[in-house]
């Protein structure tokens, strides 16, 4: 028997700050080439799937293979639209941290594909229980960009009353749940929720959303469990964009395993997909909406993506990431891809183009204009401090009422 | 009817259950088998496996389901199965179902109820005995319950599983049978004999925050819950003083109300729990006596409690706190 | 789109009391007939393996296939006795029990081969860390049986003076980590052993020790993505006893998946075993723990097994599982099968068996007389009050010597 | 050397590594990256990647794995990325690192330091503020610090490092790069500046369980901890009161002689945290302070601390404990 002492495998990535960004390993299937399994087919005649990637769009823009989904052309545009006030409202909403109008931002450039083509798949009453980089889920779903702004501002017309860093949205009406800061807590709820509608006899559905790196939290197993057990009517989306702050991937997976291999040992059919594709977002999210709500349980999506942007407001990239990785990325930029994909059919141009990011743009600008006549985080005209007594409980209890007072009101 | 306090438990579930189709109760081994101390007997069978059920053995995701299932708007009531398994859940208790409510501006709320078995004395080791109350009474939007008796314990139940908001319900497992008051070497009286086991079969709620006096005295205040409220009545009656004993029900919200009241008339106070002392909830207790009553005070207030260790095995009698220490301390706030 | 109403799936085991026990559904594998793969081997060559069951006894008690390990007859025969002994301690701790000599205890009945096989695989050095059903490791490691008892009867001898529940033994020299009573915390604590071991450059390899109701706990998910991240030495064991309590093993694992197959999501090597095949689980554990020792990292073990008593003295299991399970269980008695292999070897007989069982009671009544002797739970002589206060902290501060003079001591 | 609290507690790290190689340091982003506060830069390239590591998101995991590496023999000090993520590590903590001594009858012992930054201030929001001191000094086994300024943050974590017990290290964030007092629209003078940023480079200990008298004066006793510490002082100095203002430092164990002495002395005590109220750390100090010198209290203990309800975000000033409240209650302390 081998003696040789043992010594600590620590995994590292492809590159640091002074390497060339490197993606050679990163095996890419050509889009259309990975097969699509009958909703009703067992997770374990699909193990495969967890190894391949679905995609829907080729280089040159075109829509290929058997995941090629019913979308017509201006559902797609408004899809692209959709990504492009998303990009355009993360990046007046850094510029105003920038300025000191709020604390806090964060974006989820190169991502909006995730989120922006989930959401479409989704019905009215279905919820979503997302993390901070899914605002494209509001975006997508029409909520107003105004009053994510009073949000961010923690301004007197803030729907959380001030108590909420930016972003952390929450609205029932538009699906979305209340977002927490502690990572991974939402997975199991969002199942809880799903089995909830199973119990009622709906037929309503429920998405969850965690990043690669919280895929390591404990609520990651219990989701998977119970989803497993209950076969509870969800969407278990992890949203691989290769980094967690300045921790890769791979420091939370084995090695010769991907994200979606997880749902092997629970028998959860597991896919993973082009995640800047928007036409294969589109068609695995609804392939697994379908299977949820037709009662074949949950599925696992890993989306694969890339975090182009820092990871907060908080955060310098540059100081543990390789210059010019992002660009390197292998699968692209998401809005491009659509954008050529449009222009392939002959249905969008570079002039139509420009056009419509100086529409975005503007609608945008308005959003935060009126916004910011209610108040940023440094203007005043903040929520009340009695603001942080309510909502404790329903029914203030005599201790709260008693320290409200002693704070004056 | 007589019931003990398993039963009342399970018959406030059974009410739950068959006024409202909302409610819903799961956990570990709680299906089929209607629960290690059967507080859900036969609720399986009789609303189906889709309101009763087993759970995977995750405390974290018992709970976590449960927030889920309360911001779809049905009723979930889980039980964890013993008290000192509910730690894997703590993250879920105090970041989620606590601040659902106030982070989400009220959009969403969490109204749901954890019971777990509670405290001592069935020489149950570190693992089966333990009183975590004062974790979560320090957690702002919980709700803190913990019954004496089978009429209470239903009539708490029912106003937990109406309450808007989440509700930790202890039950003293001690008590389960009747009603021990700590003499172990002594037989106790089942609540089939009892009249505090004699539970009306209707439907009736007992509010949260109001705390009862089950004995009246001018000697000193002793402020109790769960399985210390007969202790401290034994150790009264042993050590011949005519206290106010209160048996506290809810440790949030507080009735301060009767504490001040009480503690005002007699000058004198003892607080006592099984939990450890040190920032158990008889340190808020004292503080905040402290505070209301200071110029009434006639000597200190005592906490008796378990010792600042883990709860022991063999050495269970030692640790949980007795008549004679409760007694020896009772006479020590009356000699001061 | 389908739009029935959802309803909750709630899984069931294949029996219940009043039903006729059925195990036709469990798909076993002939013995020798699971292949082996080389120790160098990448996981994702081997997926096959967690969905197979390593078998080497035979109906008719002879060794075959790959996995046939070089265990010398005074090996085997010594296992033998060791299965015996730990049969033979826990019926008399039973009957202990049963007489008020202490207040509780939990066998290992029909699952003996586990441990008593794995421990004989590890060396000086090695750190099992346990649940507590593998009293195994410590009879087969030639730990005192009366000592076990003195932890059992919390008496004046017991090494954990008095403060744990009976059978939470532990003892460092004996490669032997303290038992928690809370589920499955030591199973990402093995890792963090193992993580240490390699850090410090030894040799040594730990053993995780889980339940298959346990396998839903955080813990395991935290010990998963540690062991294959920082590729620990250890072994990861789910002791699938088909049983939670009341609560039947599907209740932890998806419908077409094993807990072995857990391991394909974070590429550990993993593999299923009759754990009542003595000879299986040494080979296989050996296999593992060569891999572990030689710098390959962590193997998953489901070992197949099946509860023969209730849970522990506070459970009657008559009252959730169907009469009659026991027996109907496909994969025999540990004891049974390896002593037909004895005899099928020619170095073992019926008589022999029968004088090694008497040898065997007579050892453990000795030990329990010399327990006795120092103390039961109710006969007094046991651990002091004071050492309540003991070992809170290696000093005792200021406010616990006041209470213990409180406590009067 | 003039040093930050963040480069007292980096170097307090390397020190502490460079003389005992059984020394090691994870925790999310804390390797390459070297902390997102860097309080443990420039170690991985030091120590090399086996003694300074990053680690998944499991906070559970990061504990649990620790208490399996101190139960080795090797001396883990894990950071938590913020206090507010350590409930998912809840479990291990309580269950485990504080009580595997005790348990195994001394046979295994579980040596770690659980560091995690702490406290409000800094616009986090309700998951970058929490102070959650009194969850740890309720569980037995454990020890809880909390500096106030980069020489004792150095002193105490080395400290805690040798300690052969667990510890639990809080530090509050907001006094990273200095003396935070409550006036938020003012300028910090840097710790670079300051007296208590000029750190002895060598090896040095500051004992656990000592507090330190940082003011001295006879009006009254003013206990506080952390960040609070300057806001106290700035409070007691604006309403002109000579107090005796004692940083505890070290919660469990607690310096009562110290505290005692001066309580005694001034017969008023005033007790300031930034956790939610009920049930805080202070509910102990007021009941212990309460035991030890009710005789010679002249008002009521009062607690100044966070309300209880969540950490809010843009009213963050109105849930800090500001100057004005501190003062307001300093006067009641003295008047009553
Ligand atoms: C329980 C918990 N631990 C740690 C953190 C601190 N934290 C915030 S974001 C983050 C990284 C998350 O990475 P990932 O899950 O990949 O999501 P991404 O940011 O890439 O979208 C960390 C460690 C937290 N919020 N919650
Ligand atoms: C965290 C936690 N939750 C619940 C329990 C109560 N409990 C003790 S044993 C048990 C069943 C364990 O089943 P399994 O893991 O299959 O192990 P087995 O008893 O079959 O060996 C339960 C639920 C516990 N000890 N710890
Ligand atoms: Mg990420
Ligand atoms: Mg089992």
């Amino acid at each position: 028997m081998v003696t040789e002492p043992l010594k600590l495998h620590v995994p590292e990535p492809g590159c640091r700050p002074g390497d060339e960004p490197d993606f050679s390993d990163f095996e890419i299937p050509k889009a259309g080439e990975t097969r699509k399994p009958d909703l009703k087919d067992d997770a374990d005649t699909m193990r495969d799937m967890a190894f391949s990637i679905v995609r829907v769009l080729t280089k040159d823009g075109e829509a290929v293979g058997p995941w090629l989904a019913d979308l017509s052309p201006d559902k797609l545009k408004s899809g692209l639209i959709d990504m492009m006030k998303m990009r355009a409202f993360d990046s007046r909403m850094l510029a105003a941290q920038r300025m000191g109008k709020t604390s806090f931002y964060i974006q989820c450039l190169g991502e909006e594909a995730v989120a922006c083509a989930a959401q479409t798949v989704l019905q009215q009453g279905d919820m979503n229980f997302p993390t901070y980089r899914q605002s494209g889920l509001l975006i997508a779903s029409g909520y107003p960009m105004q009053t994510m702004m009073n949000q961010i501002y923690s301004n007197a017309a803030d729907p959380n009353k001030g108590r909420q860093l930016p972003t952390m949205y929450s609205s029932k009406e538009y699906g979305f749940f209340s977002i927490s800061g502690n990572l991974g807590t939402q997975f199991i709820q969002a199942v809880g929720w799903a089995m909830a509608s199973a119990i009622s006899g709906d037929t309503k559905i429920a998405t969850a959303w965690i990043g690669d790196g919280a895929t390591s939290v404990g609520d990651f197993h219990a989701a998977m469990v119970f989803a497993s057990t209950y076969r509870a009517p969800v969407i278990l989306n992890v949203v691989n964009n290769q980094w967690a702050i300045s921790t890769f991937q791979g420091m939370a997976r084995g090695n010769s395993a991907t994200f979606a291999a997880r749902g092997h040992g629970f028998g959860i059919p597991a896919l993973r997909v082009d995640g800047n594709d928007y036409l294969a977002v589109y068609a695995v999210t609804k392939w697994a909406a379908e299977r949820a709500r037709s009662g074949h349980g949950p599925t696992l999506i890993e989306h694969v993506t890339y975090r182009a942007g820092g990871h907060s407001t908080s955060d310098d990239p540059s100081s543990y990431r390789a210059k010019g990785e992002s660009t390197a990325w292998p699968l692209g930029d998401p809005i491009e891809r659509l954008k050529k994909h449009l222009i392939f059919l002959g249905v969008w141009s570079e002039k139509r183009h420009t056009q419509a990011k100086a529409q975005v743009l503007s609608e945008v600008r308005e959003a935060q204009k009126a916004a910011e006549a209610i108040g940023t985080l440094i203007s005043g005209n903040a929520p009340s401090t009695r603001d942080i007594f309510e909502d404790v409980f329903e029914t203030m209890p005599p201790n709260l009422i008693r320290q409200r007072k002693e704070a004056g009101y | 009817m007589r019931m003990t306090m398993i039963e009342a438990i399970q018959n406030a579930h059974d009410l739950a259950m068959m006024q409202d189709d909302k409610v819903v109760v799961f956990g570990e081994d709680v299906g089929f088998f209607g629960g290690v101390f059967r507080c859900t007997a036969g609720l399986q069978e009789k609303y189906g496996k889709s309101r009763c059920f087993d759970a995977p053995i995750n405390e974290l995701g018992i709970v976590g389901a449960a927030v889920g299932m309360a911001a779809y708007g049905i009723k979930p009531v889980v039980e964890i199965q013993f008290a000192d398994y509910v730690y894997p859940a703590y993250d879920q208790i105090v970041s989620e179902a606590a601040r659902l409510r106030h982070r989400s501006g009220g959009d969403f709320t969490c109204p749901l109820v954890i019971r777990m078995p509670t405290g001592g004395g069935i020489f149950g080791g570190q693992t089966h005995s333990q009183s975590p109350e004062a974790l979560f009474t320090h957690v702002a939007g919980l709700k803190t319950v913990m019954p004496s008796n089978p009429i209470d314990a239903k009539g708490l139940l029912l106003a937990a599983i109406e309450d808007p908001d989440p509700v930790i319900f202890l039950e003293p497992k001690r008590l389960y049978n009747g009603p021990f008051d700590g003499h172990y070497d002594k037989p106790i009286v089942p609540w089939k004999k009892h009249d505090f086991g004699d539970v009306d079969t209707e439907y009736y709620t007992t509010p949260l925050g109001k705390a009862k006096l089950v004995e009246e005295g001018p000697d000193l205040t002793i402020i109790a819950y769960g399985t210390m409220v007969y202790v401290a009545q034994a150790a009264a009656k042993e050590a011949e003083l005519n206290a106010d004993i209160i048996d506290l029900r809810s440790l949030v919200p507080l009735d301060m109300e009767t504490i001040i009241a009480s503690v005002k008339k007699t000058g004198r106070c003892a607080i006592v729990h099984e939990a450890t002392r040190t920032s158990g909830f008889g340190a808020e207790l004292s503080a905040v006596i402290q505070e209301n009553c200071f110029y009434h005070l006639e000597t200190p207030i005592r906490r008796i409690t378990g010792w600042d260790t883990p709860y022991p095995h063999a050495q269970e009698w030692d640790y949980f706190p007795s008549p004679e220490r409760l007694i020896s301390d009772f006479n020590k706030v009356m000699e001061d």
